[in-house]
């Protein structure tokens, strides 16, 4: 064993930020690889949404509740039948090259570009009957039917406004503002040095009183964990995302002191990891199998030893932070061999020679050998002890995502976003009408069932809450009783910064809302 | 023959590299009645360093026994190591036996193909390969195999030149021997000492290979393999060094006492010494 | 005396097929004297004279004796002096000239680099003395040599070039070791010539090392012979070669090839071997490029009875081994024909061909080569029945025979090549010709890599055998003594062509082209032997 | 044949290997299974019909095989090799931003691998058998043994972390933002693990080879002709011996460079070196099908160009190797 500390401490005369010493208030934050594109929908990842989070702004902010409140618009009415909302919007918001920011903005976003290019938003924005723009600083959307997610898909991640002024007219794809974008933000975007870095430079002319809090944010290259795991001890980058850090040590950088660990800055996206089995296939079809795997698997396992406690027991379809989490109805499937082996005996799934009752491939998501790969092979080590023989299979992404949409795997591997709202982030996994062949990241599993097909939209449309709380709460205690689909775990990646930076972590959608109330502790 | 053993033991040094080799084929051969639970099994916390109670190699990420999956790694190098040899080795004997003996065309396209292996990174191609037959022990051997084939290939084509052209092959053709059998009796039992030992060589290079694709996660995820072990605790390395330092020198060890062996083989069936 | 060896033993590292290289040998040198070492490879001749240069190989030590050099034992003098007499009083040349020469560096820098060695001049003199040395061995246009590289000059060239480096510090005394054995014969007679000359001008002591008792007697003033790393007989020349004392050097001399001509085997009826206007031409280069092309075979026409044997000698490069293996189609004649009792054999398809190849049968130069290290004698000489179906035991009841025709014990049959001597495996190689009762019998220069009495004994074998079995041969030879001891006719070839042919006797004693007559006069030691 | 014809003559033979590898590397790509537009929809997280089929007819995707390579090929031939599916950058710029730094850390590991190799393997060649000689041998085999992924982790403890005397990863030091002299010694300070984990292989072979080519060449004529001159046993090893065993190293040198690119992958990945090693491992495993495809092109026109250079090289200093 070495010393970690003189270890550490040696590094850090290698990877300290010299940069500082030259007055300007910087953020060094990293990122895993680089960007596609800056065009914040054309490729709406968690890369771009922590960069471009700093550019692009949307009409609303969330708070932990998931409330609404005002951003770039200054206040919003919903009309009592759910059918009409009016934005009124601020008349002192400039785009970053001057233009003024306006209602044509908005319908252009809204109404062309988010929908054309950015999937998530099109679910929302098809439910738009008409927008009217009374005047410049006005925009009023009229619905065809009641959608209480509206508001809810206003968030920055799935309704950044994009300047009319730039893309109206234009091939969206091949805009070379997409490699030097223009946004309303905090932040502007200064430079991109290929390989190395994206530097973004304070926006002189932000409305927003107060900020932006810092001169200039770097978002380094910094594309191996190891690597990222000493630019945070030494301080050489102040702020690690989502996953950049791997679960491992985790505990090592929460022990630093000089480092601050947010387990909630995701919750807005609310992910759960979940195994989902083709149910088109026996034994899969029968509720018993699922549940017999459910009780076969330590799920506490999977959060304590392989997530190093970043995480939660999933126990419902809808996160436990999210709103419509009903634990009450929910049907738990606690830790039990001896009760997933009576549940296969009972099916008929006896042991054959050899101890084991089936064999079935579980198809693993591409990570390099990482958290899943361990997943896996606990989970496959799990399942052998109550007699169920499963094999993994690793393929690479397009392959993973080709057999997952074609539906040519017994068990495959999935993490999913909830996105604050059910109608948004949790149907498109249940409802029979998204059974679409070919397409990933949908009802992959052949789930189909009339009652839920039937309460998922009428819980979206219910005008109040507590009638859309009914249907969901009711969706929970169908959906986890029939084991539609093996959650896991909620996932809490955990974001790390330095404790000279303060007001990181805002609200629920963590540092996709910009960093623009950072500012030095 | 017996010249040949004699002269292969003649070093102190390859004594100790044949003890340790065997050593390692024992460990693997014996690894499933050892540790009859297997490699994936969790046997206690993760991360527990070597020496503690019951762990004779410490503990992985995962809390797994790594003296286990140290032992079932074994197999696997080996298995890999020596099918995709033996696969490399048959496919480069059979092109290169005919393009040597026959040139001409076959030659000329043999030679272009191992051109066309020896232009394109055969690492990357490895890759590309494995990745697209799915990750998995076949697609490993296969791939290996494929890459490695052009290089045997060229020594045997090598060998079949200079020997066709020694008189001992001139006069079986004068005896109106048919082509296959001057191949299969006359030229191939005095190419096989190179092929031999390129053959061994080839077996030391695939457990590096093998361990260099499952390191970046290309390898076969239901079994365990040095290359995986130290792949998957990449992270772990800097708070748990006996999770990368221990399956590395495993694969040191290993592809170290064959390489001895297979230096030593060169030198007993070096037709210069012998005679 | 310049030089002498008192009681010089040099001991062979373990494992070795005999303790002692060199065993109690003594020896003097004379000032401005020519002595000549000669006996058998594995004698001890080249040993000695690498003793003297101070030059022994790894291994080999010397255990015992003196070597003064003008009084000094070079025995004892420390490395750094011995190095200072290299070549500058002591000079060296070897066998192969190729090989001698650094490939990678141009000869005027390979010349200077010994007069630089030794002598604190320029680059620039050094290269001055070195055209006028290249010029006294008369090398043509030297200055242009000085920046040639050596594989663009000939054999003799090359030689002419160490013989000039040699000289370059006129040395005391010249260690020739074989210079002389890769040429060809024409080449040879001229270095012969070069050297002799040259001691005479510079009155230098030459050591000269050679199996030929031929070139002893164009050299020597005085002879060694040595046999087994000891000098069996010691005196001048004439003593020597005219009154041999000890039975070796009478065995020696008596195994020289005098080329008393055979005698004359009337020879009628339709030839059984005829060859009409065959060509060969090589292609160099491969798909994408053409390197010109060499003929190597042009034009030649022979014929061939049953019990003749018709020798073909030439130079290298003459085209003899290539129309030999034209002849058993190891290779495929671009034109003319090769008449086998009438059936043209020359372009036949190789499945039509194999019932007749077992008619003409061959044995190969090279004893080491031509026999499969990695098979047994048995599993060797019944190879070709074996593949004429012929069953195995059948077959090794005729290899028995076959064995003792050739000399051989039948009991060998289980043993492996290398077992077995150069000369053993020539026999070797015939028995595996003849188990095949061939009609024609190629020799391609079957005794040149044997020992002058090995040589004969296998000559003799030949002839009897042509003679018992009533075989027609094709005899390929560089040697102008060996091919008038067996053949009945002689065919001189040159670049490819039939310069002359015609019965030994008379091409021996009336030559009719001026190339014949060359090589007739360049046969070392020819009126004394 | 003069040199300039050759040189020509190669660069057409350079230009066919390399549609050999277009053609051979597009098919066996085509061929796999999956396409890009999976790739991209997973990366959205959420996808339907119109997604895919939008991005499929924007990469040509839904076109058939022939008139996908026919356009394919008519873009190379202008210098085009397409738009990456992943970085939607063109593919060349996207590899040629990269180039540099491998071809840095290429050249500085051939360097040290050739000036040691052959530094180590003339102290082996010296006296056969030696000690030296043993501890050359013994340590080249260890340098082969060694999975150079693992090595590179393992200098990356001892001397980044335990010794602290260089930094661990990446190309420069980061947030340094150092420009000029500063930034080329930074970066040079960034290459020493990676450039001599790289090394350690190839200078293992390198005195393998060399010690037994000098070995081999000690044993020729020349070199005892060159000692019956008189000269210097340090002349006799330097231009005698050591010269002509040169020949053999400067093919293996050429045969070296594609495998040298492959083992970049695995340093370049364990040191964050963002060169074409890297590149090549995420375009494997985004399926970047264009990335790829140009990867090869570029490598195999490279490793053609390299060995162009040996072979005129080999006969600069072999006088007897005609080029042709």
């Amino acid at each position: 064993m070495f010393d970690r500390r003189t270890a550490m401490g040696a590094m850090a005369g290698f990877l300290s930020a010299p940069a500082a010493a030259q007055g300007r208030r910087i953020i060094n934050a990293m990122m895993t690889d680089e960007p596609p594109t800056l065009c914040y929908p054309l490729n709406n990842t968690r890369v771009i949404q922590q960069i471009c989070g700093n550019i692009n702004e949307s009409l609303l902010r969330f708070d932990w509740q998931f409330r609404p409140h005002p951003n770039l618009a200054r206040s919003f009415t919903m009309s009592p039948d759910g059918l009409t909302y009016n934005f009124r919007l601020r008349d002192d918001v400039l785009w970053h090259d001057g233009a003024p920011f306006t209602a044509r903005d908005v319908v252009f976003s809204c109404a062309t570009m988010l929908p054309q290019l950015n999937p998530r938003s099109r679910n929302a924005f098809s439910q738009i009957d008409r927008m009217d723009v009374p005047d410049r600083h006005t925009v009023v959307f009229r619905l065809k039917r009641p959608f209480n997610a509206f508001l809810l898909s206003l968030m920055a991640s799935s309704a950044p406004m994009m300047p009319a002024h730039v893309y109206e007219g234009t091939d969206f794809r091949t805009n070379p503002f997409n490699f030097k974008p223009i946004g309303t933000g905090p932040y502007r975007f200064a430079e991109w040095k290929r390989g190395q870095y994206i530097q973004l430079a304070r926006n002189e002319r932000y409305w927003k009183p107060g900020q932006p809090g810092m001169d200039a944010i770097y978002f380094r290259l910094c594309p191996t964990p190891e690597q990222r795991m000493v630019a945070m001890e030494t301080g050489a980058v102040d702020i690690a995302m989502a996953d950049d850090i791997d679960t491992v040590v985790n505990s090592r950088l929460a022990a630093n002191p000089r480092l601050v660990a947010r387990t909630d800055a995701y919750n807005g996206t609310g992910e759960i990891a979940v195994m989902e089995l083709n149910q088109r296939r026996w034994p899969f079809s029968d509720r018993r199998f699922r549940a017999a795997f459910m009780h076969a698997v330590d799920r506490e396992f999977l959060v304590k030893a392989i997530n190093f406690g970043l995480g939660k027991v999933a126990h419902s379809p809808i996160p436990s932070t999210a709103p419509y989490h009903d634990d009450k109805v929910l049907t738990k499937y606690p830790y039990d061999p001896n009760r997933a082996r009576a549940l296969l005996d009972e099916m008929g799934l006896k042991p054959k020679a050899g101890g084991m009752r089936h064999r079935f491939g579980i198809m693993l998501i591409p990570d390099g050998g990482g958290t899943w790969t361990r997943v896996g092979q606990y989970v496959k080590q799990a399942l052998s002890d109550v007699g169920l023989d499963a094999y993994l299979e690793a393929p690479d992404w397009p392959t993973q995502l080709r057999r997952s949409g074609n539906w040519e795997f017994d068990c495959d591997c999935n993490i999913y976003g909830a996105y604050g709202d059910p109608a948004i982030g949790t149907s498109r996994f249940f409802l029979t009408s998204n059974i679409r062949k070919g397409v990933p990241l949908t009802n992959l599993q052949g789930y189909s069932n009339p009652e839920v097909d039937a309460l998922f939209p009428r819980a979206a449309s219910a005008v109040s809450p507590a009638e859309a709380q009914v249907c969901y709460s009711r969706l929970q205690q169908i959906l986890t009783h029939d084991v539609a689909m093996l959650w896991l775990y909620e996932r809490k990646p955990a974001l790390f910064h330095n404790r000279r930076l303060t007001d990181v972590v805002m609200g629920p959608n963590g540092p996709a809302d910009g960093l623009g109330a950072v500012r030095p502790a | 023959m017996m010249r040949s053993v004699r002269l292969f033991f003649a070093k102190p040094a390859t004594i100790v590299a044949f003890a340790v080799f065997v050593a390692i084929v024992v460990i693997a051969l014996a690894a499933p009645l050892l540790f009859a639970r297997g490699p994936f099994t969790i046997v206690g916390m993760p991360l527990l360093p070597p020496g503690a109670p019951g762990l004779l190699a410490g503990s992985d990420v995962l809390g797994r026994d790594m003296a286990v999956g140290l032992a079932y790694g074994a197999r696997i190098s080996l298995l890999v190591g020596i099918a995709s040899s033996i696969g490399a080795v048959g496919i480069g004997i059979l092109f290169g036996a005919v393009a040597g003996y026959y040139g001409g065309l076959v030659d000329e396209l043999l030679m272009r193909v191992t051109e066309f292996f020896q232009i394109i990174p055969s690492f990357v191609l490895l890759m590309v390969l494995v990745a697209f037959l799915q990750p998995s022990l076949g697609a490993t051997v296969i791939g290996i195999a494929l890459v490695s084939w052009p290089q045997v290939a060229r020594v045997v084509r090598g060998e079949f030149l200079s020997l066709k052209a020694r008189e001992f092959v001139q006069a079986a053709r004068t005896l109106g021997m048919r082509d296959s059998r001057i191949i299969l009796t006359q030229i191939l039992p005095n190419a096989l000492p190179p092929i031999l030992v390129v053959g061994s060589m080839m077996v030391g290079s695939a457990i590096l290979t093998e361990s260099a694709l499952s390191f970046l996660g290309l390898g076969d995820p239901n079994l365990l393999s040095w290359g995986s072990m130290i792949g998957g605790s990449r992270s772990a390395m800097w708070v748990a060094w006996w999770t990368t330092v221990l399956p590395g020198l495993a694969i040191m060890a290993t592809v170290l006492s064959l390489n001895f062996i297979s230096d030593r083989l060169n030198d007993a069936l070096n037709p210069r010494r012998q005679r | 005396m310049l030089v002498s060896i008192q009681g010089l033993t040099a001991a062979l590292p373990p494992g070795a097929d005999r303790p002692l290289a060199i065993e109690d040998l003594s020896l003097d040198i004379a000032h401005n004297e020519i002595v000549c070492i000669v006996g058998e490879s594995g004698s001890g001749k080249s040993m000695t004279a690498h003793a003297v240069m101070g030059l022994l190989p790894r291994g080999v030590g010397v255990t015992g004796g003196r070597i003064l050099f003008d009084g000094v034992d070079l025995l004892q003098e420390p490395p750094e002096a011995m190095r200072k007499r290299r070549g500058r009083e002591i000079a060296m040349i070897f066998q192969d000239p190729m090989a001698a020469l650094n490939p990678v560096v141009v000869i005027g820098r390979q010349v200077t680099e010994q007069i630089r060695a030794h002598r604190a001049i320029s680059e620039r003199e050094a290269l001055q003395q070195a055209v006028d040395l290249l010029g006294q061995v008369g090398l043509k246009d030297p200055a242009a040599l000085l920046g040639a590289y050596p594989h663009q000059l000939s054999g003799g060239q090359r030689q002419r070039v160490m013989i000039a480096m040699a000289l370059s510090l006129s040395p005391r005394l010249l260690i020739a070791d074989e210079p002389t054995t890769a040429l060809d014969v024409t080449t040879q007679a001229q270095i012969l010539k070069l050297i002799k000359k040259i001691q005479a001008q510079r009155q230098m002591s030459v050591l000269f090392i050679t199996h030929d008792f031929g070139v002893v007697a164009d050299m020597a003033d005085r002879v060694a012979v040595m046999r087994l790393g000891q000098v069996v007989e010691n005196g001048t020349v004439a003593q020597i070669l005219d009154r041999p004392a000890h039975p070796y050097t009478l065995a020696l001399i008596a195994a020289v090839p005098k080329g008393a001509s055979a005698p004359l085997d009337p020879a009628e009826g339709t030839p059984l071997l005829e060859v009409r206007g065959l060509s060969k031409t090589f292609r160099r280069g491969g798909l994408f490029s053409s390197r010109g092309a060499v003929t190597a075979v042009d034009d030649v026409s022979l014929t061939l009875n049953r019990g003749e044997t018709l020798g073909i000698v030439g130079e290298s490069g003459s085209g003899k081994s290539t129309l030999a293996r034209c002849v058993i189609r190891l290779l495929e004649p671009d034109s003319g024909a090769v008449l086998l009792d009438g059936t043209d054999v020359a372009k036949m398809k190789s499945g039509r061909l194999r019932p007749l190849r077992r008619r003409i049968q061959m044995v190969f130069q090279d004893p080491y080569s031509s026999l499969n290290p990695r098979q047994r004698i048995g599993d060797i000489i019944t190879a070709g029945p074996r593949a004429y179906g012929e069953d195995t035991a059948a077959a090794l009841a005729r290899a028995t025979e076959i064995l003792r025709l050739v000399g051989l014990n039948p009991e060998i049959l289980d043993r492996f090549p290398h077992e077995f001597s150069g000369g053993q495996r020539q026999r070797i190689g015939l028995a595996r010709a003849l188990m095949l009762q061939p009609d024609v019998l190629i020799a391609d220069e079957p005794v040149s890599a044997l020992d002058v009495t090995v040589q004969a004994q296998v000559l003799k074998l030949l002839d009897e055998v042509r003679r018992t079995m009533n075989l027609a041969m094709l005899f390929i030879t560089h040697d102008m003594r060996v091919a008038a001891e067996v053949c009945h006719r002689v065919m001189v070839m040159r670049n490819g062509k039939v310069v002359e042919s015609g019965p030994t006797h008379a091409l021996f004693s009336a030559p009719a082209s001026g190339y014949t007559k060359s090589l007739l006069a360049a046969i070392p030691g020819r009126g004394r032997l | 044949m003069n040199r300039l014809q050759y040189i020509g003559k190669r660069l057409v033979m350079t230009a066919l290997v390399t549609l050999a590898v277009v053609l051979l590397s597009f098919l066996m790509i085509r061929m796999a299974p999956g396409d890009a537009a999976t790739v991209m929809a997973g990366q959205a997280g959420y996808a339907d019909e119109t997604f895919m089929k939008n991005l499929r007819a924007e990469y040509g995707l839904d076109q058939p095989l022939r008139v996908q390579l026919w356009k394919y090929l008519s873009a190379v031939a202008q210098g085009d090799l397409g738009t990456s599916y992943v970085r939607r950058q063109p593919v060349l710029s996207v590899i040629l931003e990269r180039l540099p730094n491998t071809l840095m850390l290429d050249a500085f590991a051939l360097a040290v691998a050739i000036a040691g190799g052959i530094w180590l393997g003339s102290i082996a060649a010296r006296r056969p058998g030696s000690a030296g000689d043993g501890a050359v041998t013994t340590l080249s085999m260890l340098f082969y043994a060694i999975p150079q992924f693992w090595l590179g982790m393992m200098v990356m403890l001892v001397f980044a972390v335990w010794l602290n005397w260089l930094p661990p990863f990446g190309i420069e030091t980061m947030g340094a933002d150092y420009t000029g002299l500063a930034r080329a010694g930074d970066v040079a300070l960034h290459m020493i693990l990676p450039g001599l984990t790289l090394a350690l292989y190839y200078m293992a072979s390198y005195a393998r080879l060399t010690r037994i080519a000098m070995i081999e060449v000690a044993e020729q004529e020349f070199v005892k002709t060159a000692r019956a001159k008189g000269i210097t046993e340090r002349q006799v090893a330097r231009r005698h011996i050591l010269r002509n065993a040169l020949i053999p190293l400067v093919t293996y040198a050429g045969l070296q460079a594609s495998i040298l690119v492959g083992g970049s992958v695995l340093v370049e990945n364990v040191f964050s070196w963002p060169g074409v090693g890297t590149l090549a491992y995420e375009a494997v495993i985004g399926r970047d099908n264009p990335l790829l495809l140009g990867i090869f092109i570029v490598t195999s026109i490279l490793v053609s160009l390299f060995n162009l250079a040996t072979d005129i090289a080999y006969s600069l200093v072999d006088p007897r190797v005609e080029l042709g």
